[in-house]
């Protein structure tokens, strides 16, 4: 392994530098091409180099948690959907966790098995979207981009045909799902992940070997394995840096112990390594997908949920493995079938706390790139 | 009427002049190279003016001498410049008229 | 050792291969050019909710009894319901105004799946826009009233189970009141018992948002 | 029927001047305008028609079909968006230089159209047959990175002054690999007349035979490409020329995912259109030095002339339309490296090569010349790079990485 | 051609006299170019196509560019308004100068007299021949002048950034820690 010189950043201070040039005070301001949504970026600019870096975001909060305490556990399901508006199967299926631990409901089989199959169509979605905006910053000018909407467009019909929705699916209950897959459903799922690992091939033709991106991403943002734990990041980036750790084996929840698929570990914890492990995720979930498909079994999709939920007092912390990492919601029921206390972890919030520090002695470019490469989702920084 | 040496050599004196003038009077450093390239660019209006004009141009004497002229104007443009970076490094202004000391 | 620039000759030749493919392989080129050409809306997409009535009067053949259940479990509130009076004062079992504010709803089929009566569905069309910003979007009685047949064309699956599963119901009912009318009529020959009063079980109402007049 | 397209053109314009004949300024007054005018309106005109193919062409790669509302196929777009920006309002930033703001577009367009005079378009076309047409033309296209930093400097605003220095820098490094290419073709080619240049690539022994089969062939493979230093002198002079005109994998000024626009940002209106249409047109004329110097001018089978450079040089352009569809962009420094620390020296040792290649066919005649060319030299040359690259770190040569996937 | 000497000689006179008097030290750079570019003109008029091309190269090109980023790196672009522009005694030096060019330059010009005005068009000097003439009897200058421009390139280099060095005598804190290569 070469060794890696992270190129050491010239001067910390704040104020002149030596040439007497001052200090350029940048603000990538909410609506920046290349912000990931409304985030803004307080830059201090010493020529090319950051010296300092703000992130500011909050210009998409929605009161979640504060509404989520009016209305009873159920009603609060479609709003799940708006946190992390480009996976909503696995918010839904995080919430429905945790609100099963409350109330012990017995999943069925057959919804077990849907919804590992509705949540890994989402990581290869979101993973796809996030190689694709991540080459946009390193400016490939939307080709890989389209390419990756291209293939998503196919999953989203899969979802709009199975919960009546693209995005804004509704579609995990506490208990079990609320539809079953129509006939024609599994056919078209089968076709579509067959055809998947032929668009990941060429999709990894046009990208990892390209000195370019190669020459952009490698050193860039380092994060080393301590840094990565005390900054609690999560997901893909955890797991880049060299961390062993994918809730999927580590909770065993749902049904992921009976399929087998091994979790990509990255080396060097740089931007590159970030957008390997998500394109070797992509793989392992084709794989997993392909085992859920073959042995789907039959039966009602729909556990004895009460008519009222109304948990006994208590809490509960549900987590599962989000395509962006560690997503948990965490309940205080009081009695009433309206929760005391609703707290969502979202782990895109937790992996910009490294953004600054990530960020600083490189270019203004790579600051673009780092931000890509955490993948952010504002709905889910601000809810 | 058609051009004559005349005309070429009057016009390179005065740009010569207001080089000159230039550099005698301005008082920042760059505005001072400046000039001194404009002096130098009036002495190779010379030059080329006299090759052409000369009995046998076909020797190529003119601008021979006035390539060399300005491979040396653009070293010396070249290191005075960075000469300058380092005055202004240093003294942290330009202004001829404070940089007269020549110890520290 | 590698020619130099492989990973990039290797990456232009995926964007020919896309650039020539696109001329003539469908998948290739997905565009639908919209206005033109439509793409077609599968039957189990879903978008806002409408009423149904069956028969062809559609206010007295409105399956929807009023009993604001869908009001109640509406995520953003959208749904407005008054119970219908008649003149001396007595409910009838259906609404006089039944508003659905469609700028608010987030088209989840929460409702869809409280209501007891099959009355409310999911509509598929997706061209709503209209100039009037507030009263354009509110949908009253009238405008969200639609017959059965128009919910066998948009969603023909689920209209035929609804009407089997109302059919059984209806059929159970019948059933159900065949056998009470026998028991009445056998009772009625050997001395009528006295009539217990069965008193509904009583459900504690979930707190209610006061409504804004 | 070689060259017939060319000299019809030149009766044309000999017959327009003859009209003229009594009055000498005027016929002198008109050539100049037969010279220039038609040159002008024709590269207009060819921008107009790259806006549209670049848009339908990036569109095709991207698995759209592109602009298809405006006129069949799209191809009054480019009418469409001048109209547009003729109506748009031309907002001049209050603090700016007014006169420079102004003057920017214009120096832009200048070097632009001058450059494209230099281009031998056909055997009698040539606006301006300069005998150091080549130098002057180098000398023309280094003028346009002052109209860069005029735009940068004078619209005063943060994102234009760092899009501006970038451009600049990036200019200056690369004039450097990209005269230096083609230093090697001008020193085979034995003079910078780009007539000369054109004449020296086709084989003449075979051209004047009569067979037709040495006909068609000798016309092509007369090309600097097929030389070993031709080919790869064309590699360095296109990654050159791509630098030299911002176009696609060093399209640093105008980064849009950093910098806003670069130097264009406080520009709009007309200006923006004129600067746009000023950085295409240098780019054709950077494209159309190129196809002189190494695909052979106007060289070409069948009807040699016109169409063959108008050929040319819009596969030219389609490929760099390609390569801006496909490569994410370089970082600021790496670009400045890669200039100085890749192209410079591979393109000094690429004269070497010439030279060398030139002295093997003095001796045993251009068949083992070529032979030794390509092996050695293009094998000196891939060894030169590997060299280069294991010097400064640069990501060809980094190990592959290899990642586990564990339990 | 005698109106197109007057024009570039008008131009000529006039960049270099804008470049003297005016504040803004850009706009001076500007006006110099002008300059550079009036005087590339007049070599063209003179025949010399070679060193008209050579002159845009190196002093439009490189010189000018040279010296708006040797602008850009020093500060006070605009010079401030309160300093007067010329130095103390500017009147005094405009007198010697004119004084020197009426004394010395113009009666040695009207002394000189014509040389034969060769009619301009009959020779059309090639390249070629200044190529030659470089290569035999000159070649040993042209190894000086290579000489000299790489001393020169090597000087300017070390004179720019040496003085930087000594500037960033302070360590720079290490507080990057390096990524140990597992």
């Amino acid at each position: 392994m070469s060794p890696v010189q992270t190129m050491p950043p010239r001067s910390y201070h704040i104020g002149k530098d030596d040439l007497g040039a001052d200090i350029l005070e940048v603000a990538m301001g909410p609506h920046h091409p290349s912000t990931h949504g409304v985030f803004r970026m307080d830059l201090k600019l010493d020529g090319e180099t950051v010296v300092d870096l703000k992130p500011v975001f909050g210009y998409l909060h929605r009161n979640h948690e504060k509404i989520a305490e009016d209305i009873t556990y159920p009603m609060s399901m479609p709003f799940t959907d708006r946190l992390d508006y480009l996976c909503g199967m696995t918010n839904n299926w995080a919430y429905a966790l945790s609100a099963e631990k409350l109330i012990e409901i017995k999943v069925p089989e057959r919804a077990e098995y849907i919804r590992v199959i509705v949540a890994e169509l989402t990581r290869l979605v979101n993973h796809c979207l996030l190689i694709g905006f991540f080459v946009n910053d390193l400016g490939a000018l939307g080709t890989p981009l389209l390419y990756a909407l291209r293939e998503r467009e196919k999953i989203l019909d899969l979802f709009e045909v199975l919960s009546g929705a693209r995005m804004m699916v509704n579609y995990i209950r506490f208990g079990g799902v609320r539809c079953d897959p129509p006939d024609g459903w599994l056919k078209e799922c089968q076709r579509i992940v067959d055809a998947f690992p032929a668009f990941l091939d060429e999709y990894e033709t046009l990208l990892t070997e390209n000195e370019i991106i190669i020459a952009r991403a490698q050193n860039v943002g380092v994060v080393t394995r301590e840094e990565a734990i005390n900054f609690s990041l999560t997901g893909p980036m955890l797991r880049a840096s060299g961390v062993n750790y994918d809730i999927r084996k580590v909770d065993r929840y749902g049904i992921y112990d009976r399929f087998d698929f091994k979790v990509p570990i990255g080396g060097h914890g740089d931007c590159y390594d970030r957008f390997m492990v998500r394109m070797l995720e992509m793989r392992q979930s084709v794989k997993i997908l392909k085992q859920a498909i073959r042995d789907l079994p039959e039966g009602e999709i729909m556990g004895k949920a009460p008519k009222i939920f109304r948990p006994a007092p208590g809490e509960a912390y549900g987590r599962i493995e989000a395509p962006k990492g560690e997503l948990g919601f965490y309940l205080i029921s009081d009695g009433t079938p309206i929760p005391y206390r609703f707290k969502v972890r979202p782990p895109s919030f937790v992996n910009l706390t490294a953004l600054r520090h990530m960020c600083l002695g490189h270019k203004v470019a790579d600051a673009v790139i780092i931000l890509g490469s955490i993948d952010i989702v504002l709905g889910e920084v601000d809810r | 009427m058609g051009l004559t040496l005349h005309h070429f050599l009057i016009l390179s004196a005065i740009l010569f002049s207001i080089g000159l003038v230039g550099a005698l009077t301005r008082r920042h450093i760059i505005i001072m190279l400046i000039c001194l390239e404009i002096m130098l660019n009036a002495a190779n209006l010379n030059l080329i003016a006299f090759w052409h004009f000369s009995s046998n141009p076909l020797l190529m004497h003119g601008p021979l001498f006035t390539l060399f002229a300005i491979a040396i104007a653009a070293t010396e443009a070249a290191l005075g410049l960075a000469l300058v970076l380092a005055i202004f490094r240093h003294y942290k202004t330009i202004d001829l008229e404070s940089i007269r000391d020549l110890k520290e | 050792m590698s020619l130099i620039g492989k990973g990039i000759l290797k990456g232009m030749g995926v964007t020919a291969k896309n650039f020539f493919q696109s001329y003539y392989r469908k998948e290739r080129l997905p565009t639908v050019e919209y206005p033109e050409e439509k793409a077609t809306i599968n039957q189990f997409s879903r978008n806002f909710p409408f009423l149904l009535y069956d028969g062809d009067d559609p206010v007295d053949g409105m399956r929807c009894t009023a009993c604001t259940l869908c009001e109640r479990a509406c995520p953003p509130q959208c749904i407005y319901i008054i119970k219908d009076k008649d003149e001396n004062g007595k409910a009838i079992l259906s609404p006089r105004i039944f508003d659905i504010d469609t700028s608010v709803c987030m088209s989840c089929q929460l409702c869809v799946e409280v209501c007891p009566y099959e009355a409310i569905r999911m509509d598929s069309a997706f061209e709503l826009s209209n100039e009037n910003r507030f009263e354009g979007l509110l949908l009253n009685r009238e405008e969200l009233l639609k017959p059965n047949a128009y919910y066998h064309e948009i969603h023909p699956l689920e209209a035929r189970e609804t009407d089997d599963r109302m059919a059984a119901k209806a059929a159970l009912a019948e059933a159900k009141k065949k056998a009470r009318q026998k028991r009445a009529r056998l009772a009625a020959k050997n001395k009528p018992p006295p009539g217990l009063k069965k008193t509904p079980p009583t459900r504690k109402k979930p707190p209610q948002r006061e409504k804004s007049e | 029927m070689n060259n017939y397209f060319d000299l019809k053109l030149v009766e044309l314009g000999r017959w327009i001047e003859a009209f003229f004949a009594h009055y000498p300024t005027l016929k002198l007054v008109v050539h100049l305008l037969l010279c220039t005018l038609p040159l002008a309106l024709s590269f207009m005109g060819a921008f107009a028609f790259t806006t549209w193919l670049e848009r339908k062409g990036l569109a095709r790669i991207q698995n759209r079909p592109g602009p298809n509302r405006v006129g069949l196929f799209g191809l009054l777009q480019p009418i469409a968006d001048g109209i547009k920006m003729l109506l748009k309002e031309d907002i001049v930033p209050e603090r700016s230089d007014k006169l420079f703001h102004f003057l920017a577009p214009i120096m832009l367009m200048i070097p632009a159209m001058i450059g494209v005079g230099f281009l031998p378009l056909g055997d009698g076309l040539h606006a301006l047959p300069l005998d150091s047409a080549i130098i002057f033309f180098f000398a023309i296209s280094s003028l346009n990175t002052i109209a860069v930093f005029m735009a940068g400097w004078s619209s005063r605003n943060k994102y234009s002054l760092l899009g501006g220095m970038r451009a600049v820098a990036q200019m200056i490094s690369y004039e450097i690999p990209l005269v230096l290419s083609a230093v090697a073709v001008i020193m085979m080619a034995g003079s910078l007349n780009a007539q000369e240049v054109v004449a020296s690539q086709q084989i003449s022994s075979w051209v004047g035979s009569g067979n037709i089969l040495q006909e068609f062939f000798g016309r092509i493979l007369g090309w600097n490409v097929f030389k070993p230093w031709g080919f790869a002198g064309f590699i360095f002079f296109f990654i050159a020329a791509l630098a030299e005109a911002n176009r696609s994998p060093f399209d640093l000024p105008e980064a849009d995912s950093e910098i806003i626009a670069g130097h264009l940002t406080e520009y709009s209106g007309f200006k923006y259109a004129i600067l746009f249409m000023g950085e295409y047109i240098s780019a054709f004329a950077i494209a159309g030095i190129g196809v002189t110097l190494f695909l052979g001018g106007w060289n070409g089978p069948v009807f040699a002339g016109l169409p063959w450079f108008v050929l040319k040089l819009f596969s030219l352009f389609a490929v760099m339309i390609w390569i801006r569809g496909t490569l994410p962009r370089l970082r600021v420094d790496q670009l400045m490296g890669y200039a100085w620390k890749f192209l410079f020296p591979l393109a000094i040792l690429n004269i070497f090569l010439a030279g060398f290649y030139h002295f093997l066919e003095r001796q045993w005649g251009t068949a083992i010349a070529m032979l030794a060319g390509w092996l050695f030299g293009f094998g000196a040359l891939q060894l030169a790079a590997i060299a280069l690259s294991r010097l400064n770190q640069s990501p060809t040569i980094r190990s592959k990485r290899v990642y586990q996937l564990v339990e | 051609m005698i109106v197109a000497f007057y024009l570039l000689a008008l131009i000529a006179v006039l960049g270099a006299g804008l470049a003297i008097t005016l504040r803004n030290v850009v706009h001076a750079v500007f006006s110099v170019l002008l300059f550079f570019s009036a005087l590339a003109g007049l070599f063209l008029l003179l025949l010399a196509e070679f060193i008209a091309a050579v002159q845009v190269l190196v002093y439009i090109g490189s010189v000018g560019i040279l010296m708006l980023f040797a602008i850009m790196l020093t500060t006070n672009v605009v010079g401030d308004p309160n300093r007067p522009v010329q130095s103390r005694g500017w009147v005094w030096g405009g007198l010697a100068v004119v004084a020197l060019l009426a004394g010395v330059l113009l009666p040695i010009i009207s002394r000189t007299g014509g040389q034969s005005p060769t009619p301009l068009s009959d020779f059309n000097p090639s390249v070629k021949q200044l190529g030659l003439v470089l290569m035999d009897p000159y070649f040993a200058s042209l190894g000086v002048i290579a000489l000299l421009l790489t001393a020169g390139l090597i000087g300017a280099v070390v004179a720019a950034t040496g003085a930087s060095e000594a500037d960033q005598a302070k360590t720079v804190p290490e507080n990057r820690p390096r990524f140990p290569n597992n």
